[in-house]
């Protein structure tokens, strides 16, 4: 087994565990947090294939992976400003209590 | 809200809109989210063991409720089952740094009893010593009032360095540091030498240089406007219906000083000035007492020069053993920290039959609440300090 | 260096499974904290060092702190206390057999995978060279990256600002 | 001038390094060369550390009027027939404060998160202690040369944060967690001017590595000015950006709120005791080293000399200096201010700092863009760069603090 397998299944583990936590678990906290790991895996996927890859000179990797951590941020500033939101209208940020549109 | 304070209309309100008035406490279930916090009797910004439960909402105050009563020690039971003259050290344990005044009210109550004259020399000498204890209480107010904003100390040392140069004439004179015991009924315990009146008149004389030497420090500073302009408001209107008296009521812009009301003991022969505030506001309490204090100043030093020779306790004066006729007297004078007043009610014996003190710190502390709602735990402390409560005197 | 990544990969996955569990918010939020730290641990293993400390200060720095922020301001210390509801079991266990059966499905594919075989030595990005890139090649992407975080921070301020003032009428 | 930079003193400590590795066999070498950076680095600050406090508390003496420590002596040996009775101006103080420290009670709350109670303070130290490795202490004594040493100063002091929200939290009590909130609350607001403040450097420098910012400000005019960024109108309003925000990273006076002893008793530490209390103590004081440090750094040259006659006097001690006069400044302002509220602190960071910083940002561009501009040009190019600090500065402020005024009274007819 090549370490970039390796790298995979760790990445493969991460994204699962992420997808677990953002299926099961009602806190929409949470299921946010499950996402960004689920978003990590992926960068390490990018960083994997940058390493073991045919052209590692070029930082194209590295430069998706960047990307990608700006991308996550911003998710998770509104992301949890929405969730702000809901609990200030409902008080409860349980996703299964968050059934309506209407504020 | 009984009346509108036109006085209030024009507050600046640089950083956004003040938080005050707007927000009213909340005594309902629905604020399910609110964080109560219990800020005492151990804590080292409630000036002694008093308590404030505040109920916070994020970090501003929704509901705060004063605690008191750790310190009550049964004064006024105390000084109904002892003889007249033995009250007087209780007094000093009132308000513990200002010791003097305190003994000067007991002794007007009790003096108003007895049909008691004062020789002039000891008139003097009791206006000498009660503003000297208004600029140690002043003083120490403001040091504490900056400790409470955040200073680590500083400015709270410079006062205590000026404080030390009045305490230890205070000791000289009396005895005592803080617990002085001075007033007599009928005049004072000790005559002042020539040598201990030309220290207080050089003291005297060079305490405007550290008031000046404080202000430019401390009152320009912007921190310390931003953290007192516009905190802590006091409506007129309220703060009369409270009962509340000395600094905290003139920062809200009502002329009442009982040394001009009552002009008691010798006050109508000096030529002093009443500050008035028109905000009411943290600043407006700070910054009468810096004025009060130059306008003590001008008070002393009048005094130093027309202070007679003479005896200072009244010659047909009972040393002892004071049986005043049945019949009530109720005293009062300008306290520090504002209308101190002594009731007494004799059944011709050698105890009062009931004995009463009318506490301004008590009383003054009453619309805490309203002065800290709307404004956020920081204030609340700040606000606390510029009130200028003893807890000694608070539960007595 | 395969120790050192296996030694990551328990960290990394460790704290995140953990995570997943836990009933406590706030521990949840520190061992994913945790967790983004052994992914960072992976990038300096793979040698993106910028990348590495880049991940650092954005999710142990900026993101753990938001939600830090989120998990107080919402107040929910006492789901722990809570009994589980029989819905919650059902859930979970559904959950976890879509993530163990995407989990066999993806490792299977990657464990039987062949990829080109890769350079021996690792690749040298120095930070220069990112920026090169970064400003050069990908000057539009890095314009909408800033344009996306623009909008995301306006917005959030937005959504999360509590533009409703307490009704004064509601006191006593 | 080179040799200077290959005298004997400024060699000094890496020959003595070299000298010790070779005294050991040949495969523990290579670790023990790291270990004794390592060691050298926490003994060095270590003692800093103990003498910062000293200094801290005899400086705030002397603001307030009063000694400071000046008890602590030798401790008397009675085996020893004769005994030194000199108090050494209190300076062992430290060592006396970390005896009793050490060996108080450790009290742990009943309903605390027993766990993170104790993680925090092994957290703050230790990732304080981290960014202690990419400051260029001399010309040639530096931990670990980075590409990304800015970053990844950053990133480690990020994490300290963390640790005091922790502290906080799992203390179970409502001074402590109100802390926590006002503690992430301030430095989710001071991260980004800290930032910001430091991103013109790297701009002009055109690099991220904390060594090669130093280089670039090894130059002098005529002899006796040297080209440090503080001598530049954008590096100017940088680095009074970087003091306030790393007043504010480490939560001293005048934003010490999180800790804010007049309000929260001890804020998020008021539940710790003993060694942890120490714990936090060393942290905070390691934070606000490495801060200074950086700053020295990044914006006051480093260990370079300040005129071209002195360049012989060794770069760690140039280094050495700037930062005990960083941290005498900080110990200034502590004695001196006044604590700002958690919302004119954040107001302060959105609304002056950030908007500040992102300008001065363009006028680092400004200037590096600028950089060939000779003769009368330089006079507009500083002229222009001077104005983009001042104007903002003042129109900014004025709007901030517009409405406050010391007031006049009147008085009573």
């Amino acid at each position: 087994m090549t370490p970039l397998h390796l790298c995979l299944l760790i990445s493969t583990a991460l994204f699962c565990i992420g997808l677990f936590g953002a299926l099961a678990r009602s806190n929409t906290i949470l299921v946010l947090l499950g996402i960004e790991l689920m978003l990590n895996a992926a960068n390490i996927n990018f960083i994997a294939f940058w390493r073991y890859g045919p052209n590692p000179a070029a930082a194209n990797g590295m430069i998706f992976v960047l990307f990608s951590i700006a991308v996550a941020a911003a998710e998770a500033a509104v992301g949890l400003a929405l969730i702000i939101a809901v609990y200030r209208h409902q008080k409860n940020i349980r996703l299964q209590e968050a059934t309506v549109l209407k504020g | 809200m009984n009346s509108p304070a036109p006085a209030f209309a024009s507050v600046p309100s640089p950083f956004g809109a003040p938080s005050g008035p707007t927000v009213r406490a909340v005594h309902d279930q629905f604020h399910g989210d609110l964080l109560e916090v219990s800020m005492g009797p151990q804590h080292p910004s409630t000036h002694g063991v008093f308590r404030m439960i505040a109920s916070l909402d994020g970090e501003q105050i929704v509901k705060l409720k004063p605690v008191f009563g750790y310190l009550h020690r049964n004064h006024e039971k105390i000084a109904e089952n002892t003889s007249y003259l033995a009250s007087m050290p209780y007094t000093d344990r009132l308000d513990y740094l200002c010791s003097m005044s305190t003994n000067w009210a007991y002794a007007l109550a009790v003096e108003k009893l007895l049909g008691q004259s004062v020789p002039d020399r000891a008139q003097y000498l009791r206006v000498i010593l009660a503003e000297m204890t208004r600029i140690v209480n002043h003083s120490c107010l403001v040091g504490f009032l900056f400790n409470d904003l955040g200073t680590s100390f500083t400015p709270l040392l410079y006062a205590f360095r000026e404080r030390e140069k009045f305490i230890d004439l205070f000791e000289s004179l009396s005895g005592s540091r803080m617990m002085c015991n001075y007033q007599r009924f009928g005049g004072c315990r000790v005559d002042p030498t020539p040598e201990w009146l030309a220290a207080a008149r050089t003291l005297i004389e060079n305490f405007p240089r550290f008031l000046d030497e404080y202000e430019r420090l401390l009152t320009g500073n912007e921190i310390m406007l931003a953290r007192t302009q516009g905190i802590g408001r006091l409506d007129p209107a309220r703060a009369v219906n409270a009962g509340i008296t000395g600094p905290v009521l003139r920062a809200s812009g009502v002329d009442y000083d009982i040394r001009k009301v009552d002009a008691y003991g010798f006050y109508s022969r000096f030529d002093f000035r009443v500050p008035l505030g028109d905000h009411g506001d943290t600043y407006d309490r700070y910054m009468l007492r810096i004025l009060e204090m130059r306008e003590s100043v001008k008070i002393l030093s009048q005094a130093f020069r027309d202070i007679p020779a003479g005896p200072i306790m009244d010659p047909k004066a009972k040393q002892r053993g004071h049986r005043p006729k049945a019949g009530e007297a109720y005293a009062r004078i300008e306290g520090p920290k504002g209308e101190l007043g002594f009731y007494l009610l004799s059944d011709g014996g050698p105890n009062p039959y009931r004995y009463r003190v009318r506490p301004p710190s008590l009383i003054n502390l009453t619309l805490l609440e309203e002065m800290c709602l709307g404004h956020t735990i920081a204030d609340s402390v700040v606000i606390l300090g510029s009130i200028d409560i003893v807890l000694g005197e608070v539960d007595r | 260096m395969t120790a050192a990544l296996l030694l990551i990969a328990v960290l990394m996955l460790g704290s995140a499974a953990a995570a997943m569990l836990r009933r406590n918010l706030i521990h949840s939020a520190l061992l994913l904290v945790a967790s983004w730290t052994g992914v960072a641990a992976f990038y300096l293993w793979a040698g993106a060092e910028f990348v590495a400390f880049a991940q650092i200060l954005v999710y142990a720095g900026a993101v753990s702190m938001v939600v830090l922020f989120a998990v107080l301001l919402t107040r929910q210390s006492r789901e722990a206390d809570l009994p589980i509801e029989p819905a919650t079991v059902t859930r979970t266990a559904s959950a976890f057999a879509v993530a163990a059966s995407l989990a066999a499905v993806i490792g299977s594919a990657v464990a039987t995978a062949r990829f080109p075989a890769a350079s021996a030595e690792a690749p040298a990005a120095s930070v220069k060279q990112i920026g090169l890139e970064l400003m050069a090649e990908h000057g539009a992407a890095l314009l909408i990256v800033g344009i996306v975080l623009t909008v995301a921070l306006i917005g959030a301020t937005v959504i999360a600002s509590n533009d409703k003032k307490r009704d004064p009428e509601d006191a006593p | 001038m080179s040799a200077a930079a290959d005298s004997f003193l400024e060699r000094a400590p890496l020959e003595l390094r070299d000298w010790a590795v070779q005294l050991l066999p040949a495969p523990l070498q290579w670790i023990s060369h790291h270990l004794i950076t390592i060691v050298a680095v926490l003994a060095v600050f270590g003692l800093f550390f103990a003498f910062t406090t000293v200094a801290e508390r005899k400086l705030l003496g002397r603001l307030q009027n009063r000694l400071g420590p000046n008890r602590a002596g030798l401790p008397k040996f009675s085996i020893l027939p004769w005994h030194i009775r000199h108090k050494l101006f209190g300076l062992s103080q430290p060592f006396a404060d970390a005896v009793k420290a050490l060996t108080k009670e450790d009290i742990v709350p009943a309903a605390a998160d027993k766990v993170l109670h104790f993680l925090a303070p092994v957290v703050v130290v230790g990732f304080s202690l981290m960014t202690f490795a990419v400051l260029p202490f001399g010309r040639n004594l530096i931990p670990v040369e980075l590409d990304a040493a800015l970053l990844y100063f950053f990133a480690a002091g990020s994490a300290s944060e963390l640790a005091i929200f922790m502290a906080g939290w799992s203390s179970r009590n409502k001074y402590s967690l109100l802390a926590a909130m006002r503690a992430l609350a301030q430095l989710i607001s001071y991260e980004l001017p800290l930032i910001l403040s430091v991103v013109p450097v790297v701009l002009v420098a055109s690099t991220l590595s904390t060594s090669a910012i130093v280089q670039a400000q090894g130059a002098w005019t005529f002899g006796v000015l040297p080209h440090w960024f503080v001598f530049t109108p954008w590096g100017f309003a940088g680095f009074i950006i970087f003091l306030i925000s790393a007043l504010a990273e480490s939560n001293r006076s005048p934003f010490d709120l999180p800790e804010a002893e007049s309000e929260l008793v001890a804020g998020h530490l008021t539940e710790y005791s003993g060694f942890k209390y120490a714990l936090f103590f060393m942290a905070e004081y390691f934070g606000l080293t490495a801060l200074s440090g950086l700053g020295v750094t990044v914006f006051l040259g480093g260990w370079q000399a300040p005129c071209e006659l002195l360049y012989w006097v060794p770069s760690y001690l140039w280094f050495m200096g700037k930062l005990i006069l960083m941290i005498m400044l900080f110990i200034w302002v502590r004695g001196t201010l006044l604590r700002l509220r958690i919302d004119q602190l954040t107001r302060l960071s959105w609304q002056f700092l950030v908007p500040l910083a992102l300008l001065n940002v363009g006028n680092a561009a400004f200037w590096a863009l600028t950089a060939q501009w000779s003769g009368p040009l330089q006079l507009v190019r500083w002229a222009v760069s001077a104005a983009i600090v001042i104007v903002p500065f003042l129109v900014i402020g004025r709007s901030l603090s517009a409405g406050y005024a010391p007031r006049t009274y009147r008085y009573a007819p």
